[in-house]
C-alpha cells in the first residue's frame, strides 16, 4: 500500500521525525479555512501517487487565505499521469540550504533492509546512482540486530552529510528504522531530508509504501485506504480474491497462477496484441470464481476479445467450463469473442462441457494468443 | 534423490488438519511420499485420516524422525512454523503458505541456522519425480529424468514440465522456489546443488520479473560455478513499471528488475533464453550435454 | 532492583498477565477501607523480599472490613527474618485447582535468557531441579529471534503443561518475555502460576529482579525504589558511587577492587574473623572518597577494628594516604583499631604521610588480616 | 604475542576524548603498546594529544589498520561502540566500561560475529608482558615469562601478579575477563588459547563466586582439552547468599555459584585451588611442567 505524502508524514510526525507543520484539504473551502488559521508562506502539493508531480503544475505557493484559491482550484481535481488530485497538502515553507537523502527499502538479494543516503537530495536516487554512485552511502542491517546509532554514523560518514547535522541524522535515521519496521514498510523514504537555514533536518516529502501481508496487523491503516487513487475493477476483484491488473491493451486474459497468466500476457504480446490486464483466478479455482472473472475482465470496455489460458494442477478443467459457460450464459461476454485453452487435470471433461455448449477450445496457449489477437483486430 | 528431496525423506505437514493440509497430505502419500504425520497445536494425539497429529514439530520428530516439512499454515503463523521447524531440527522446510508479511521473512531468513534449507513461501514445493513429492504440485505431469527445474511460478512450471514429459524429457528434481520478494531458497542456491547432482544433467531455469535472482543467477554461470547446461525463461516481458503481477515478488521498479535485463544477462553469458515455453524442450535438447531420456 | 510482589503485579498486569484483583495497604486504615470498598474473601500478604514469609506467619486470610483488623494489625511492622513489612498486599482469593512455575531468568552459560517452567509449581524450584530435574522444562532463547509462540508450545509440552491451558500459557509467556525485555529483567519469576477451578491461568505471586545497570532506561520504575527494604548504609555509599555491602561481622573492611574486597574478606575469615562489610573504593579513588568509605564503614556500631588494603594500580598510595589521615583527624575512628596495608602506586610515599601521622603499616594482606582480627577481639 | 594482544596489535581507543579514554591511551602507548588512534563522533579530525580522533571506527580502521579496540564510553552507549567495531572488522574488541545493562551485552553477544574476540565488558584489559598492554592494568607489576593469567578481578589480578613477578614467576598474556555476568570471552575460550599457545606453560585461572564459568573451566581441564597446569583462585568464599559483591556478576543465588562448589569442582580434576594470593607462587612452581623463570 503507497501511501500519499500527507499520510506518510503523518507516520513521520508520530514517529518524531520532524516534518513542516501542514494540513490536508480536500476543497478549496478547506484550503482557506486552513490559511485563515495559519496565515504562513506555504507550499501547497497535490497528493498523488505518481511521480513528477511538480513539473505537471502539481506544486505551488500561497501566502494567506485570498492566494490559496487559485493554487488549490487549480490543483484539486487536477489530471497528473492519469490520476486524479483529490486533496491538496498544505504546509509551511522552510528556508532550504541543502538536501539529502534517505531511505529504507528491503533488500531482496540480502534478505536485509537495507539504508540508503546521499548528500545528494532532491532529485530521482536512480539517477544520482547512474550519475554519482560514489555519492550514495548503503548498509544492510541485520534484522536480528536492529539499529544501533553507529550505523547511521557509518552511513553519515560515508554519504558525506555534513558534520553540523550527523547526530540529527543519526536520530533521525534510527526513528526512520523503527518506523519502517513497526508498520512492516516496503520502502520509507525521504527525499528531500531537507537542511534548513538555521541547521536544522526536516522531512520535506515523504514516501511510504506499507507491505499488503503486513497490513493485517495494523487495522489502524486501513482507514487510509479509502483516500489513496484505485482501479474500481482491480477493488472489485480484491475482494473476491482475485489477482487482477488492469493494462492498456484489448486482449482481455485470464489463466491460473501468476506465472502462467504473465507468460500468457508474453504470448499475446508476442502475437502482436495488446493485454487488456493480468488476471489469475489462482489455484483450484471453482465455477463461481471463473464466472466472477469473466465478468471483472469484461467490464472493461476497451476488451475486444478474450483469452482463457488453464493449466489444470488443481484447478480442475471441469469447473473452469461450468464457470465459463454459466458467465457466458448470464450474456457477459459472446462466445464469439473468446478463445480457451483448457489443459491438465479433468481437461477431457471440461473440454465435453465446452463442446456442448458450443465453446471452441485451442491446444496451445501460443496458438490461443494468436487467435485471440485475431479476435481484437 | 536428485537434490534436497528424495525416497529418504520423511515429511510431516504443519497445519495438517486444515482444509489444504490435509488434501494435499493425502496427495503426496498417494504420489508415494513418505508423509509420517503432522502438526497441528491444540491437536496432538488425535488422528486426520490416516495421519498421527502432533502438538509440536519438536514431538512429531521425536516420534515420526521427520526430517522434512511442508507448512499450510495460514500467514499470521507461517514465520512461526518456519522457525518451529528450524528449531526442531527439520532439514528442509518447504512453505507453501502465501501472503507472508515480508518483515516477517526478512527475521525468519536473519535467525535460521544456516545449517537449514527454507524453500518458499508462496511456492508450489518440490518434486524429484518417481522418489516424492513435497508440496501441492500436480504430480502426474512429471516424469524421471536428468533434467534440473528451478522455477518462481507453479503452474508456468507444470506448463513447461508438461512439455518436457511431453518430449520425452524427464525430470530429476524441480523446486519452486516462491514469487514472494524473500525467500529462503533463491536460484543460486540450486543451481550450486544441481551444479554438485550427479543425476542432473542440465537445468531449466523459470524467472521472472523482479528483483535480481537471475541476474545473481547469470553471474554464477559466468564464474563458471555453474558448468552444466542452463536454459532460461523470463515470464513478464510485457508487465508494465511498478504494477505487481500475481506474485508478491514480480514488480519491475525504480527501473530494476526488468525482464530485459534478466535475458540480457543471460544471453551475455550464452544461456539461451526462450521466447515461450513451448521452445523450451528443443532449447533442452540442443543444450550442451544432451539430456538422457526417460 | 528485587520488586515486591505488589509492584512485579503492577507490571504483569500492564503487561496484559492476568493477576488476582489487588490492592496495597501501609496501614491498617488503609487495609480497612481497601475491604469496606471490596468485601470479597482475600489474602493478606506481607510485602517482603525474603522468602519464606509464609511459614513465618506473613500470609493471612480475610473476607471483610472486620476481619482485616488482625491480620493487617499482625502483619504491618512484622519481622521477617530481619525485614520489616512496612506494606501488606490485600487480594482476592482464587480458588487453585494446581500450580505450575513459569520464569524467565539470564543464563549466563550460554548468554541467553532462559525460560523455565514446570507443571509442579508452587515450591522452590531449586527444590524440584534437585528431585525431579526431569519435570523441569528449559529453553534459551536466541535473543536476535526473540519470543515466538513456538517456544512457549514447546516448553509448554516438555514441562508437560495440561493441554487445556496450553494457548493460555504461551500466549502469558510471550507477554513475560516481553516485560522481561522490556524492563532489562535479570529475572520475572510467576510461582505459583495457577490453574483456577474455571480453567484460567492467573499469577499467584510475582517475583521481579530489574538490572541496576539498565535502570537509567526506566525513570518511572525509579520511585519504586524507596519502597523497598534497604540498608541506610548502603543507600549512603551508593549515592557515593561506592559498591558496600553490609555483613554481620566485626572487622570493617575496605579496599580497592571487587575482587581483592572479595580477597581480603576471605583472609579475615581464613584468620578467624568475621567481616563486618565489603566496601570496594574503586579504581584511582582520591582522598575525599577514602575519607567517606572510613566513614561509612565505622558508622556500624558493630565495627571493633578496621582493615584497609589496597593495592595500588591506577589508585594512588599517597591519595589513600591522605584520606585515611582527613578521616582519622575529624576523629570518626581511632588509629589503634586500624591496619593498613598499602602497595603499588606511590606505596613510598603514601607510607611517608602514614609514618608522619603515626599509623602503622603491614606488608602483606594476610598480616593485615591477622592483626584486624587480633584487634577486634 | 603469547595469545590476542602482542607486538601487531594495532590499538585504537573508543572514547579517547574523555578523561579515561585519553589518560589510559598515553598509559598504554607509554607501556609501548601500538596505539593509531581513537574514535570519539562528532570530533573526528581532530587531535587529542598525539593521538589522531575519527568519528567512527570505520574510518579509523581505514586510515590506520587497527586491528584491536579498547574501549571507555559510558555505559548507554558502550554497546554500540561494540558493535561499531565488530561491524568495521576490529578483531579485538576489550571494553572496560563498566555498568553496561545485561540486556545490552545479551543482544551483543548473539550478533556479534564468531570470528570477533570481545573482552569484558567491566574488564581491566589484557596485557601481554613486554609487546603490549591493551586496558588499564598498572604495567609495571607484570613481567615476561611462561605463565597465562586469567581474571574475573582486576585489583587482584594485580596482587596476584605482584606476587607471581616478585617470585621471579613471569607472564605470558594475562586477561582480566571482566566482573559482570554476561562477558564476550569466558574462562574456557582463555584456557582453549593458552592450551595452543607455545608461549604459556601454565595457567593461573583466578575466579569468583557467581555463575558457573569455574565449572565449566573445570569440566573442560576434566575432558583433557586442556593439558597443561592450571592453578586455581576463588574469590569470594566469604560471601553471604543473595549479596552482590562489587562485581556485577559476584553473586551466590538460589545455592548456585558459590564458591564451595567452584573449589571442588577445580579439585575434582586435580586442579590445586590456593587459599591465599600469597600462595599461588607456590603452587605454580610446584605444578606440572616448571615454568621458566624471567
Amino acid at each position: 500500500m503507497r501511501l500519499l505524502e500527507y499520510q506518510g508524514k503523518e507516520l513521520f510526525a508520530a514517529a518524531g521525525i520532524p516534518v513542516p507543520t501542514g494540513k490536508v484539504a480536500q476543497s478549496v473551502d478547506e484550503a482557506v479555512a486552513i490559511m485563515r488559521a495559519n496565515p504562513k508562506p506555504s507550499v501547497v502539493k497535490a497528493q498523488v501517487l505518481i511521480g513528477g508531480r511538480g513539473k505537471a503544475g502539481g506544486i505551488k505557493f500561497a501566502n494567506d487565505e485570498r492566494d490559496i484559491v487559485g493554487p488549490a482550484t487549480v490543483i484539486l481535481g487536477m489530471n497528473i499521469k492519469g490520476e486524479i488530485a483529490k486533496r491538496v497538502w498544505i504546509e509551511q515553507r522552510v528556508d532550504i540550504v541543502k538536501e539529502l537523502y534517505l531511505s529504507i527499502t528491503v533488500d531482496r538479494q540480502s534478505k536485509r533492509p537495507i539504508i540508503i543516503a546521499s548528500a545528494m537530495g532532491g532529485m530521482d536516487i536512480e539517477e544520482v546512482a547512474a550519475s554519482h554512485a560514489g555519492a550514495i552511502a548503503k548498509y544492510r542491517i541485520d534484522p536480528a540486530m536492529g539499529y544501533w546509532p553507529f550505523v547511521g554514523r557509518r552511513v553519515a560518514r560515508e554519504a558525506g552529510i555534513p558534520k553540523e547535522v550527523t547526530s540529527q541524522f543519526v536520530d533521525i535515521l534510527g526513528k526512520l528504522y523503527r518506523l519502517f519496521f513497526d508498520i512492516g514498510a516496503m520502502l520509507v523514504e525521504i527525499n528531500p531530508l531537507a537542511i534548513t537555514k538555521d541547521g536544522k533536518l526536516i522531512a520535506s516529502d515523504a514516501k511510504v509504501d506499507i507491505d499488503d501481508n503486513g497490513l493485517f496487523r495494523h487495522p489502524e491503516l486501513e482507514a487510509w485506504k479509502t483516500d489513496l487513487p484505485a482501479d474500481a475493477l482491480e477493488e472489485r476483484a480484491r475482494k473476491t480474491g482475485l489477482a487482477y491488473v488492469h493494462l492498456d491493451g484489448d486482449v482481455g486474459i485470464i489463466g491460473n497462477g501468476a506465472g502462467l497468466v504473465m507468460g500468457t500476457l508474453d504470448a499475446v504480446k508476442a502475437a502482436g496484441g495488446e493485454p487488456a490486464n493480468f488476471l489469475d483466478v489462482g489455484g483450484g479455482a471453482k465455477a463461481d470464481i471463473v464466472r466472477e472473472a469473466v465478468n471483472i475482465v469484461t467490464a472493461d470496455p476497451k476488451v475486444k476479445s478474450l483469452f482463457i489460458n488453464i493449466f489444470g494442477g488443481i484447478t480442475r478443467g471441469d469447473e473452469v467450463a461450468k464457470g465459463l459457460v454459466e458467465a457466458l450464459g448470464g450474456g457477459s461476454w459472446s462466445k464469439d469473442k473468446l478463445v480457451i485453452r483448457l489443459t491438465g487435470t479433468n481437461e477431457k471433461e471440461g473440454r465435453e462441457v465446452l463442446q456442448a455448449n458450443g465453446i471452441k477450445s485451442v491446444e496451445t496457449m501460443n496458438e490461443g494468443a494468436r487467435q485471440a489477437v485475431a479476435l481484437a483486430r | 534423490m536428485s537434490i534436497y528431496l528424495g525416497k529418504n525423506s520423511k515429511v510431516i505437514v504443519q497445519g495438517i488438519t486444515g482444509r489444504e493440509g490435509l488434501y494435499h497430505a493425502n496427495r503426496m502419500r498417494t504420489y508415494g511420499t513418505n508423509v509420517v504425520g503432522g502438526v497441528t497445536p491444540g491437536k496432538g494425539g488425535q488422528k486426520a485420516d490416516e495421519f498421527a497429529v502432533f502438538d509440536t514439530v519438536h514431538g512429531a520428530r521425536a516420534s515420526t524422525g521427520a526430517n522434512t516439512s511442508v507448512i499450510f499454515v495460514p500467514p499470521p503463523f507461517a514465520a512461526d512454523a518456519i522457525l518451529e521447524s528450524a528449531d526442531a531440527g527439520i532439514e528442509l522446510i518447504i512453505c507453501i503458505t502465501e501472503g507472508i508479511p515480508v518483515h516477517d521473512m526478512l527475521k525468519v531468513m536473519s535467525v535460521v541456522p544456516k545449517s537449514t534449507r527454507v524453500i518458499g513461501p508462496n511456492c508450489p514445493g518440490i518434486i524429484t519425480p518417481g522418489e516424492a513429492l513435497a508440496g501441492i504440485m500436480p504430480g502426474h505431469v512429471f516424469s524421471q529424468g536428468r533434467v534440473g527445474l528451478i522455477s518462481r511460478s507453479g503452474t508456468l512450471t507444470y506448463e513447461i514440465v508438461d512439455q518436457l514429459t511431453r518430449a520425452g524429457i524427464g525430470q530429476s528434481t524441480c523446486v519452486g522456489i516462491g514469487g514472494d520478494p524473500i525467500i529462503g531458497t533463491v536460484f543460486v542456491d540450486c543451481l550450486h546443488a544441481f551444479e554438485r547432482d550427479e543425476k542432473t544433467d542440465a537445468v531449466v531455469l523459470v524467472g521472472e520479473i523482479g528483483g535480481t535472482d537471475e541476474e545473481d543467477a547469470a553471474a554464477l554461470i559466468r564464474d563458471k560455478h555453474v558448468t552444466k547446461p542452463v536454459v532460461a525463461f523470463i515470464g513478464g516481458r510485457s508487465a508494465p513499471e511498478g504494477k505487481r503481477m500475481g506474485h508478491a515478488g514480480a514488480i519491475v521498479s525504480g527501473g530494476g528488475g526488468t525482464a530485459k535485463a534478466k535475458i540480457a544477462a543471460f544471453q551475455a553469458v550464452n544461456v539461451p533464453v526462450a521466447d515461450s515455453p513451448a521452445d523450451i524442450p528443443e532449447l533442452v535438447s540442443r543444450s550442451g550435454r544432451q539430456p538422457a531420456r526417460v
